[in-house]
C-alpha cells in the first residue's frame, strides 16, 4: 500500500510539474502546482507509513504502554498538516497575484509577462 | 591684397579677441641700411679677395638665359675652378644672375630673392634683354632696364651670350669685387625709395612688405 | 540575556498587535514596528557583545520542554548573533527608509515586514530541518507580499515568477526532508550529522541541499531573482540581498554538516560558477538594480565557495566568511538604498550623485567594499582565503575567483567612472532625510566593520597606519580652499619624510626622497588651482600614503595593502581628468589584475603563512619559486607599464590633469620598480622550464624601450608622447634590473631618479603649455619660444637630459648602461635596446620643435607664460638636474655601496672628480666645464662677428622666391616622421591593444549571448531550476 | 689622467692642425670627386676662401635665440668630440681632454651638435629645415645602430671602454688591428659610417633643390661660417674615433693624416658611385645589410 501511495505521490508531482511547465495560463499553473503539492503530501504520508500499524491516536484501542510498537510515527503526519497549511497559504498568494495581474494587465498568459529579462 | 594677408580678428584660446595684421605681424618691416666695411683696410682686402674667390650663385633661372648657366657646371666649362658654385637658397648666395628677359611677374620674385640675399651681393644682367629689353623692347609684361629695379654690377651682352661669355663675365666681376667696387647692396639701401618706386610702378599687385628680410 | 526566542516571539507578537490595532493609526503602527526592530537589534547586539567578550558559550534553546529529536531546538552562537544583528539592523534601517511607503501601505505591510524579519531570524536560529522549511516558506510568502511595496508595475509579474520558482524549491525541499527523516529518524540537523546514518551519497540530502542552495539564487538558475531585484522596492531589495541571502547562507552552512563534508565540492562548484557567471553577465548590464542583483548573486557564489572550502579554512572560516558576508551585506544594502534616491534607472543616471561629495564618498565606500579593497573586511578575508587556497594547492579555484573578482571590479569601477564623469541631471535625485540617514548609517557601518576586521586580523589593523589616516583626514578637510590644503599636504609629506628619514636604507631613501620630497615639489604646481578642488587631495594623499607604506613594508600583507591603497588613490587621481574615464577603467583593471597576480604569487610563496615576511621570499620552496617570481614580476610590470600591459598608461597620463600627470609618471610608476627590486633582491635569478626569467625580463625591458620610443615618435598629442616615452624609460630601468649585476641596478636607480626629474618637469611644462593653448595636439602649437621662454628652457634641459647627451645627467645613465652591459650574459636583447636609443631623439626633437619652434599660430600670438606655480617647480627641477648632472655621487654613492652587499662585483670608484668603473671613466664636472668653456668661447666669437644681426619675424624665410601662405600651412609638424613610419611603422601596429580589446570584446559578447538565456518567461525559469537540479546532481555523481 | 693647464694650448694645437688638415682634405676630396666627373675641380685653398667670405659677410638676420645658438652648438659639438678623444696614440701632448670621459662620452657627444643644430634650424620656422631634420634624425636612428653594435663588440673584445686602452691593444703590427681581429664589427661600423658622412647615397637630408639643403636653409654669413668650420673638423673627429677603434689608431701625425684620408675615402668612393636613397630605403638598408654584421660581431666576441 505504502508503495502505491509513494508511486502515486511521485506521479502526481510529475504531473503537476509537467502541467506547470507546459501551460502558460497562470491559473492552470496554479492548479498544476496544487496537484504537485498534493503529490508531495502523499509522498510525505507514504514515507511515514509503517505497515500493519494503526493511527497514532492514544485511546482505548491503543494502550499508552504499547503505543511505541503499535502506532505509526505521528511526525510525518504532523508535517503533512503543516505543509498543507503552508501550501494553502502559498496558493492563496499565487491566486492573489493572478487576480492583480489580471486586473492590471488584462491577461493571464505568463509568457506575456516578460518585460523584465536579460 | 590676398585674403590671407588681410587684417583679421582672431580669438585666443582663453576667448580673448584681438587683431592680426599679417603684413605687420609676420614680416619684419625695417628698411635696409648701408653697411660699410667694419674692419681695418687690410682685413677688408682679405675679405674682398675671399669674396672674389668664393662666388656663390643663386640657383634661380629667371629667363631663357638660364639655359646658359647649366653648362658652366659641366666638365667642359667647370666654373668651380674659379671658386664658383650654385646655392639653392638666397641666404647663402652672393651673386644673382638675371638670365635674360625678366617678366613683371618674375620681377616680384627676383626682388624678394635679391632682398633675402646678404650684403655684399652682386647682380649680373645676362643678355641684351636686361639692358634695354632686347627683342622684347615693346612687350607689355617684361621690364626693359634691369638697372631701374636692382643695382646691376655687370652686364653681359648678347642674345644669348655663350657660356664662355658668362664665364668671362664672372672673371670680370671678380675683378670688380676685388677692387672693392661691387657695392650694389649699399647702393640699393641708399636709393631704396627710388628703387621701390620703380618696382611698384610696374608691379601692381604689391603684396609684400617693402623690404623682404 | 534575553532569550533567543524573542527573535521569533517579539516580531510575531508585534505583527499580531499591528493587526489588532484599529485602522488609521499609521503613526503608532510605524513607531511600534520601529520599536520592535530596534529592540531586536539591541538584543542581538547584546548577544553579540556577550559572545565577543567571551562571557557565554554557544547556547541551545529547547522548546516544548523536551530535547531533540522530540522537539525543535534553536542554537545561538557568535555567528548567529552576528547574523541576527545584521538581519534586524537591515530590517530596522529599511523600515526607516521605507517610512513614507509604509505609512501609505498601512499596518499590514509593516506586519509582513516583521514576519519576514522573524522568518529570516528563524532560519538563522533553527536547527530543525522541518522548522527550517517552515521559515523558508514564511519568507517566501512574506516576500510575495513585500514585492508589492514597489511602485513598479512590472514587480507583479516578477513576484509571480518568484512564487513559481519557490514552489519548485519547496517541493524539492519537502521531499528531501521527508526522506532524510526516513533515513535518520530525526529532523534535528545536528542529530543527523551526529547520527552518521546519512551518507554523502544520499539523494535526499542532495535534494535538501540543492533546495537551500537554490534559495541563494545561484547562477544560472536565477532569472526570477534578478527580475525581483530589478523591479522591487530598493529597500526591500536591500533586505533581500543583505538579509535573506545571509539567512539562506546560514542554512546551507548548517546542512553541509550532514554527510561529513562530502557535499562541500558541490557548494564550491556551484559557488564558483555563480561567482564567475554572474560577474560576467553583469558586464553588459545598464540597469542599476539589475546589476546590483547580479552582484548579489556573485557575492553569494563567493560565499558559497568559502562555505565549500571550510574544510581547509580552519579557524579563519568565520573570519573570512564573515568578512565577505558583511562587506557584501553592507555595501549591497547601501547601494540599493542609494538606488532608491536616484530617479532614473540607467547607470549613468547616478551622475546625480555629483550634487554632493558625500554621496560620492558613500558610493565610493560601497564600491571599494564590494571589490574588497583595503581597509574593508573583504580585503582581509580575500587575503586569508587566497592564502589558504594556495596552501592547499587549489590553484584553479583561486584563479577562477580572482578572474571573477576582476570582472566584478571592471563593472563596478566602470560604473563609478560613469558617475564621476559627465553632466549630471540636477533633477535626478530625490533626497529625504530619513533615506539619507540610512545611507549614512550604512557608510558609517562600513567603516566600523573595516575597523573591526582590522582589529581581528592577524596582520594588524590597516586603519592604524598613520599615512592612511592622514590621507583619510583630508576627506574631513575638503571644505578648505586649495592653498590651505596644499600647504597642509606638502607639510604632511615632508614631515613624514623628516620623521622617518633615519630609518630608510639607501635604496628606500632614494624612493622616499622621490615620493616624499619629489611629491611636494610637484604639488607646488597645484597652487595654481582655484576653489576647493574636491576629491583631489584625499586621492593624492591616498596614493602617497600607499607609496610611503610600500617602501617600508616588511610583510607581504603590508606590501600588498600599500599597493592596493596607492592603486586606489592613483585611480581616483586619473579619473579626475576631463576625458579620462575609459583610461581610468583600463588603469584600474590592469592594476587590479596585476595585483591579483601578485596576491597569488604571495599566497604561493607563503604556503599558508598568513603573515609572510618579504625577507622570506628568498626561502620559498624551489618548486614554486619560479612561479612566485613570475606572478609577482608580472604584477609589478603592470605598474611599470612594460610592453604588453602598457595600454593603460598613455591615455591615463595624457588625460590626467596638468599636475597629476607628473605625479603619475614621475612617482607612481616607480612603485612597480620598487617592487621588482625587492623581488629580485630576495629571489635572485629564477628559471622556469629552463628559461631564465631574468632573460625574459631583459627582452621585455628592451622591447618596451624600443616600442615605447617608436610609438612616442608617432604621437601627435604632446602628453601621449611623454607617456609613451615613460614606457620606454621604464623599459630601460627594467632592463637594468634584469641585467642582475651591480651596475645594472645602479643604472635602474639612476633611471629612477633621472626619470622622475625630467619626466615630471616635461609633464609640467607641457601641461602648462596645454593649459595656455587649450590643446595638447602639437601641430596646433608652434613658435611659442618667445612667449613661453621658461617653459622652453625646462623642455630644452629636459630633452637634453632624456636623450643622454652630455653634459647633463642623462649621459650618466648611458655611461652606466654601457658599463653594465659589458658583463651582461645575454647580448641579443641589447641589439633592441641599441636600436631604441637614437629613436628617443626623434620624439624629443619633435616635442620641442613642434611646440616651441617653427611657426607661431594666429590665435596664440597673445599667450602668456605658464602660471607661476607651474613654472616654479620646473625651475627647481632644472636646478636639480644640473646638480645631479654635476655630482651624481650625491645620490648614487651610497646606493652603490649599499648594492655591494647584494652584488659584490663591479662597484664604481668615486675618488675625486672622476667616476671609475672596471672598464671606463667619467668625470661629470670636467665634462660640464669643458663643454661650457668651448660653448661660451664660440658663442662669444659668434656674438662678435655677428653683432649686427637683424631680428626678423616668422615669415621672413626664403620660400623659393614666394612667401608662405599661412602659419598653419608652413609649420611642418603633423606626421612629422612620415618616412620613418613608412620604414618602421609596422612595428607600431597596435597588436597589444587589439589583443586586449579582443579579450574585452569576447567577454562582452559572451555575456551578451549568455544573458539571452534569461528570456523573462517564468516557465523558462522553472525549466532552468529543474535542469539545474538534475545537471548538478548528474555532475556531482559523475565526479564523486 | 688628470687635468693640467698645459693641456689647453696642446688641445688648441690639435684643433689647429685638424682644422687645417680638414680644410685641405675636404678640398682634396672635392677635387677627387670632380675628377670622377672629369672636371678640374676647385682649387685646393677654396675652403679657406669660402670660410673667410662667409665670416666677412656684413649683414645677417636672426630668427631668435635658438637660431643664433644652433651653429654654436654645432661647432661646440665638433670641437668637443675632437678634444674628448686622444688624437695621437702615446702622445701626452695630443691626448687632448680625454681625461673627462671614455668612448661613451665621444659616442654620445656626437649628438650634442646635431641636437643643437636641429633646434636652431627649427626656430628659423622654415618647413624645409624641419623636413631635413626629420629625415636626418630618421636616418641616424638606424645608421648609428651598426656602429653602436660594433663599438660594443670592440669594447667587449678588449674589455675596456677607454679609447687609449683600445688603441694600445691594437699595437704591434697591422694584423693586431680590429679590422683583422674582428672583421665583422669593422664591416658593420664602416657601413654605418657611410650613413653618417652626409654623402650619397645617404644625403637626402640635404637634398639641395627639393628642400633647399634642408636644416641649414636659413643659415648664412657667420652662422654658416661656424657650421662650415664644423664641417672641416667634425668628419675628422669622427674618423679619429673609427681610426682608434678599428684601425689601430695613429702614433704620429703623418700616420694620422694617411689613415684619416683613407677612411674618409671609403665614403667618397661609395658616394661618387651610388645615387641617392629615400629615407625609408636607407633605414631598411641599414637594418638589412649593416645590422646583421653588427649582430654577428656582438655574438661572436
Amino acid at each position: 500500500m505504502a508503495y502505491i501511495a509513494l508511486a502515486t505521490g511521485f506521479l502526481l508531482i510529475l504531473i503537476g510539474l509537467y502541467g506547470a511547465l507546459t501551460h502558460s495560463h497562470i491559473l492552470r499553473m496554479i492548479v498544476a502546482f496544487t496537484v504537485a503539492n498534493t503529490g508531495v503530501n502523499l509522498v510525505l504520508v507514504g514515507v511515514g507509513y509503517m505497515g500493519g500499524r494503526t493511527a497514532p491516536i492514544l485511546d482505548k484501542a491503543v494502550e499508552v504502554s504499547a503505543a511505541a510498537q503499535r502506532i505509526i510515527d505521528p511526525l510525518p503526519q504532523a508535517l503533512v498538516l503543516t505543509a498543507i497549511v503552508i501550501g494553502l497559504g502559498v496558493t492563496a498568494l499565487m491566486l492573489t497575484y493572478a487576480y492583480r495581474l489580471y486586473v492590471t494587465r488584462g491577461t493571464l498568459d505568463i509568457s506575456r509577462y516578460t518585460e523584465l529579462k536579460w | 591684397m590676398k585674403p590671407e594677408l588681410e587684417k583679421r580678428i582672431v580669438k585666443g584660446p582663453d576667448g580673448f579677441e584681438f587683431e592680426v595684421d599679417p603684413i605687420r605681424d609676420y614680416f619684419c618691416e625695417t628698411p635696409p641700411t648701408v653697411m660699410t666695411a667694419a674692419y681695418s683696410a687690410i682685413i677688408e682686402k682679405l675679405f674682398n679677395w675671399a669674396r672674389a674667390e668664393s662666388i656663390w650663385i643663386l640657383g634661380f633661372g629667371t629667363g631663357c638665359g638660364a639655359i646658359e648657366m647649366r653648362p658652366l657646371m659641366t666638365p667642359r666649362f667647370d666654373a668651380y675652378r674659379y671658386g664658383v658654385q650654385w646655392r639653392p637658397t638666397p641666404r647663402q648666395s652672393n651673386l644673382f644672375i638675371i638670365s635674360g628677359y625678366l617678366s613683371v611677374k618674375t620681377l616680384k620674385r627676383v626682388i624678394r630673392s635679391y632682398e633675402q640675399m646678404q650684403n655684399p651681393k652682386y647682380v649680373v644682367g645676362l643678355g641684351s634683354c636686361t639692358i634695354n629689353g632686347g627683342m622684347y623692347w615693346d612687350s607689355y609684361n617684361t621690364i626693359k632696364r634691369l638697372d631701374d629695379y636692382l643695382p646691376v654690377d655687370l652686364y653681359i651682352a648678347g642674345c644669348m651670350p655663350r657660356p664662355e661669355a658668362l664665364l668671362a663675365g664672372i672673371v670680370e666681376l671678380k675683378k670688380i669685387i676685388r677692387a672693392g667696387k661691387a657695392e650694389g647692396a649699399n647702393i640699393y639701401a641708399e636709393k631704396f625709395e627710388w628703387y621701390k618706386a620703380n618696382q611698384k610702378r610696374v608691379i601692381h599687385d604689391w603684396d609684400m612688405p617693402d623690404y623682404n628680410w | 540575556m534575553v532569550s533567543a526566542l524573542s527573535f521569533i516571539a517579539l516580531p510575531l507578537g508585534t505583527a499580531f498587535t499591528l493587526g489588532l490595532l484599529p485602522q488609521g493609526m499609521q503613526r503608532v503602527n510605524y513607531l511600534l514596528t520601529l520599536l520592535a526592530l530596534a529592540l531586536l537589534s539591541l538584543i542581538a547586539a547584546s548577544w553579540l557583545l556577550a559572545f565577543a567578550a567571551g562571557e557565554i558559550a554557544t547556547q541551545q534553546i529547547f522548546t516544548a520542554g523536551t530535547t531533540p529529536p522530540f522537539s525543535i531546538n534553536l542554537q545561538i552562537g557568535m555567528a548567529e548573533a552576528a547574523g541576527l544583528l545584521l538581519l534586524n539592523l537591515t530590517g530596522l534601517l529599511s523600515v526607516i527608509y521605507l517610512r513614507d511607503t509604509l505609512h501609505q501601505q498601512g499596518a499590514r505591510a509593516m506586519a509582513v515586514l516583521l514576519i519576514f524579519i522573524m522568518a529570516l531570524s528563524g532560519i538563522v536560529l533553527t536547527r530543525d530541518l522541518f522548522n527550517l522549511f517552515v521559515f523558508i516558506e514564511l519568507t517566501t510568502i512574506a516576500t510575495g507580499g513585500l514585492i508589492l511595496l514597489s511602485h513598479d508595475k512590472r514587480a507583479l509579474g516578477a513576484g509571480f515568477k518568484y512564487l513559481v520558482a519557490t514552489q519548485i524549491i519547496s517541493i524539492t525541499l519537502l521531499i528531501g526532508t521527508i526522506f532524510l527523516y526516513h533515513d535518520s529518524g530525526t529532523l534535528n540537523i545536528d542529530g543527523m550529522a551526529a547520527g552518521g546514518l546519512i551518507t554523502g551519497e544520499s539523494l535526499a540530502l542532495f535534494l535538501v541541499l540543492i533546495a537551500l542552495i537554490l534559495e541563494l539564487k545561484p547562477f544560472p538558475a536565477n532569472g526570477w531573482a534578478l527580475d525581483i531585484y530589478e523591479s522591487a522596492h530598493p529597500a526591500f531589495s536591500a533586505i533581500l540581498s543583505a538579509a535573506a541571502a545571509t539567512a539562506a547562507l546560514f542554512a546551507v552552512d548548517r546542512l553541509l554538516l550532514v554527510g561529513s563534508n562530502s557535499w562541500l565540492p558541490l557548494a564550491t562548484a556551484v559557488g564558483v560558477v555563480s561567482f564567475v557567471g554572474a560577474n560576467l553577465l553583469a558586464l553588459v548590464q545598464r540597469n542599476d538594480r539589475r546589476i546590483l542583483g547580479y552582484s548579489s548573486i556573485a557575492q553569494m557564489g563567493l560565499l558559497l565557495v568559502v562555505v565549500g572550502q571550510r574544510d581547509i579554512l580552519g579557524e579563519s572560516y568565520l573570519f573570512i566568511a564573515g568578512g565577505i558576508l558583511l562587506a557584501h551585506a553592507i555595501a549591497k544594502a547601501g547601494l540599493f538604498w542609494l538606488s532608491g534616491i536616484i530617479v532614473a534607472r540607467d547607470l549613468s543616471d547616478w551622475r546625480a550623485l555629483q550634487r554632493n561629495p558625500l554621496y560620492i564618498f558613500a558610493f565610493a565606500t560601497f564600491i571599494a567594499m564590494l571589490v574588497g579593497l583595503p581597509p574593508f573586511p573583504g580585503f582581509y578575508a580575500k587575503w586569508d582565503l587566497v592564502h589558504l587556497l594556495a596552501a592547499h594547492d587549489r590553484i584553479a579555484l583561486l584563479l577562477a575567483l580572482l578572474f571573477a573578482s576582476l570582472l566584478e571590479a571592471l563593472f563596478l569601477f566602470r560604473w563609478f567612472g560613469y558617475v564621476i564623469k559627465g553632466e549630471a541631471n540636477p533633477e535626478g535625485i530625490i533626497c529625504a532625510r530619513n533615506k539619507l540617514g540610512v545611507i549614512a548609517a550604512a557608510t558609517v557601518a562600513a567603516w566600523g566593520v573595516a575597523y573591526l576586521w582590522g582589529e581581528m586580523a592577524l596582520q594588524g589593523n590597516l586603519l592604524y597606519s598613520i599615512p592612511l589616516l592622514a590621507a583619510l583626514a583630508f576627506l574631513l578637510l575638503e571644505w578648505l580652499a586649495v592653498p590651505y590644503k596644499n600647504v597642509l599636504a606638502i607639510s604632511v609629506l615632508l614631515g613624514w619624510f623628516v620623521v622617518n628619514y633615519a630609518d630608510y636604507n639607501p635604496l628606500q631613501l632614494i624612493f622616499a626622497v622621490i615620493i616624499l620630497v619629489g611629491g611636494p615639489l610637484i604639488l607646488l604646481s597645484s597652487f595654481y588651482a582655484r576653489g576647493r578642488r574636491i576629491g583631489f587631495y584625499p586621492a593624492t594623499m591616498l596614493m602617497f600614503a600607499g607609496m610611503a607604506q610600500l617602501i617600508v613594508a616588511k610583510s607581504s600583507f603590508d606590501f600588498f595593502a600599500a599597493w592596493e591603497i596607492l592603486t586606489i588613490g592613483s585611480y581616483y587621481l586619473i579619473l579626475r581628468g576631463k576625458a579620462s574615464e575609459p583610461h581610468a577603467i583600463s588603469y584600474i583593471i590592469f592594476s587590479l589584475g596585476g595585483a591579483f597576480l601578485m596576491l597569488t604569487g604571495f599566497a604561493l610563496a607563503a604556503a599558508g603563512d598568513l603573515n609572510f615576511l618579504l625577507s622570506n621570499l628568498s626561502e620559498v620552496a624551489p618548486a614554486v619559486a619560479p612561479w612566485v617570481f613570475l606572478l609577482l614580476a608580472i604584477g609589478f610590470m603592470t605598474k611599470t607599464a612594460a610592453i604588453g600591459v602598457h595600454i593603460w598608461l598613455p591615455g591615463a597620463h595624457a588625460e590626467a590633469e596638468s599636475d597629476v600627470s607628473p605625479m603619475l609618471s614621475g612617482i607612481l610608476l616607480k612603485a612597480g620598480l620598487f617592487g621588482l627590486m625587492v623581488l629580485m633582491l630576495e629571489m635572485g635569478r629564477q628559471s622556469l622550464y629552463g628559461v631564465d626569467l631574468t632573460h625574459v625580463m631583459l627582452w621585455i625591458g628592451a622591447l618596451s624601450a624600443l616600442l615605447g620610443n617608436l610609438m612616442a615618435a608617432f604621437q601627435e598629442d604632446a602628453k601621449r608622447l611623454l607617456a609613451y616615452s615613460s614606457i620606454a624609460q621604464l623599459g630601460y630601468a627594467l632592463f637594468g634590473l634584469a641585467l642582475m649585476n651591480h651596475l645594472g641596478w645602479l643604472l635602474a636607480l639612476m633611471f629612477v631618479i633621472n626619470h622622475f626629474i625630467y619626466k615630471s618637469m616635461l609633464f609640467l611644462s607641457v601641461g602648462g603649455v596645454a593649459k595656455r593653448t587649450g590643446t595638447r595636439l602639437m601641430y596646433r602649437m608652434g613658435g611659442l619660444i618667445t612667449l613661453m621662454p621658461l617653459s622652453f628652457i625646462a623642455v630644452l634641459i629636459g630633452i637634453i637630459a632624456v636623450s643622454g647627451v652630455p653634459p647633463l645627467s642623462g649621459f650618466g645613465g648611458r655611461w652606466i648602461f654601457y658599463n653594465a652591459i659589458m658583463t651582461a650574459e645575454y647580448r641579443l636583447p641589447l641589439i633592441i635596446i641599441f636600436l631604441a636609443g637614437p629613436i628617443a631623439f626623434l620624439y624629443l626633437f619633435r616635442l620641442i620643435h613642434t611646440i616651441f619652434l617653427g611657426q607661431l599660430k594666429d590665435e596664440h600670438r597673445q599667450l602668456r607664460e605658464a602660471p607661476f606655480w607651474m613654472i616654479l617647480p620646473q625651475m627647481i627641477f632644472v636646478a636639480c638636474l644640473m646638480v645631479f648632472a654635476l655630482v651624481p655621487g650625491l645620490a648614487l654613492k651610497r646606493v652603490d655601496h649599499y648594492l655591494l652587499q647584494y652584488f659584490p662585483e663591479g662597484g664604481l670608484s668615486w675618488d675625486g672628480l672622476t667616476i671609475t668603473s672596471h672598464f671606463g671613466y667619467w668625470s661629470p664636472i670636467s665634462i660640464m666645464v669643458i663643454v661650457g668653456v668651448i660653448f661660451m668661447t664660440l658663442f662669444a666669437w659668434l656674438l662678435f662677428v655677428n653683432r649686427r644681426a637683424q631680428k626678423v619675424k616668422q615669415f621672413n624665410i626664403v620660400f623659393a622666391a614666394e612667401r608662405p601662405f599661412r602659419p598653419e600651412t608652413t609649420h611642418f609638424a603633423w606626421n612629422f616622421f612620415a618616412p620613418y613610419r613608412k620604414a618602421l611603422g609596422f612595428l607600431t601596429e597596435p597588436l597589444v591593444t587589439r589583443f586586449w580589446d579582443a579579450i574585452g570584446e569576447a567577454l562582452h559578447s559572451l555575456a551578451e549571448l549568455l544573458r539571452r538565456f534569461y528570456n523573462g518567461n517564468g516557465q523558462t525559469y522553472s525549466v532552468h531550476l529543474l535542469a539545474f537540479v538534475v545537471i548538478t546532481f548528474l555532475l556531482a555523481r559523475g565526479v564523486s | 689622467m688628470q687635468f693640467d693647464w698645459m693641456q689647453i694650448p696642446y688641445s688648441l694645437l690639435t684643433l689647429f692642425i685638424v682644422l687645417n688638415y680638414g680644410m685641405l682634405l675636404n678640398a682634396l676630396i672635392a677635387k677627387i670627386a670632380a675628377r670622377v666627373g672629369r672636371r678640374h675641380g676647385i682649387p685646393i685653398w677654396q675652403n679657406y676662401a669660402d670660410l673667410l667670405k662667409n665670416y666677412g659677410i656684413r649683414s645677417s638676420i636672426t630668427h631668435g635665440v635658438m637660431f643664433y645658438l644652433g651653429p654654436v652648438f654645432r661647432l661646440a659639438g665638433g670641437v668637443g668630440l675632437l678634444l674628448f678623444v686622444p688624437t695621437i696614440f702615446g702622445s701626452e701632448m695630443f691626448s687632448n681632454l680625454s681625461f673627462a670621459g671614455d668612448l661613451i662620452l665621444a659616442l654620445y657627444f656626437v649628438f650634442f651638435g646635431t641636437l643643437g643644430m636641429a633646434l636652431g634650424a627649427g626656430e628659423s620656422g622654415h618647413p624645409h629645415a624641419a623636413i631635413g631634420v626629420s629625415r636626418g634624425l630618421s636616418q641616424v636612428t638606424t645608421a648609428e645602430l651598426p656602429f653602436a653594435l660594433a663599438v660594443f663588440a670592440v669594447a667587449l673584445q678588449y674589455q675596456t671602454l677607454s679609447v687609449t686602452d683600445i688603441v694600445a691593444a691594437q699595437q704591434g703590427g697591422f694584423l693586431n688591428w680590429t679590422l683583422f681581429t674582428n672583421p665583422f664589427a669593422v664591416a658593420a661600423a664602416m657601413l654605418g659610417f657611410l650613413g653618417s658622412m652626409m654623402r650619397p647615397p645617404f644625403d637626402v637630408v640635404l637634398a639641395p633643390q627639393e628642400i633647399p639643403i634642408g636644416p641649414p636653409t636659413e643659415y648664412h654669413s657667420s652662422y654658416l661660417a661656424l657650421m662650415q668650420t664644423n664641417r672641416m673638423i667634425f668628419p675628422i673627429a669622427k674618423i679619429v674615433v673609427y681610426m682608434n677603434l678599428f684601425f689601430g689608431g695613429a702614433a704620429s701625425w703623418p700616420v694620422f693624416f694617411i689613415k684619416v684620408f683613407f677612411i674618409y675615402m671609403v665614403s667618397v668612393l661609395v658616394g661618387v658611385v651610388f645615387p641617392r636613397f629615400h629615407v625609408e630605403q636607407s633605414v631598411r638598408w641599414f637594418l638589412v645589410w649593416a645590422v646583421p654584421f653588427g649582430i654577428i660581431a656582438v655574438l661572436m666576441v
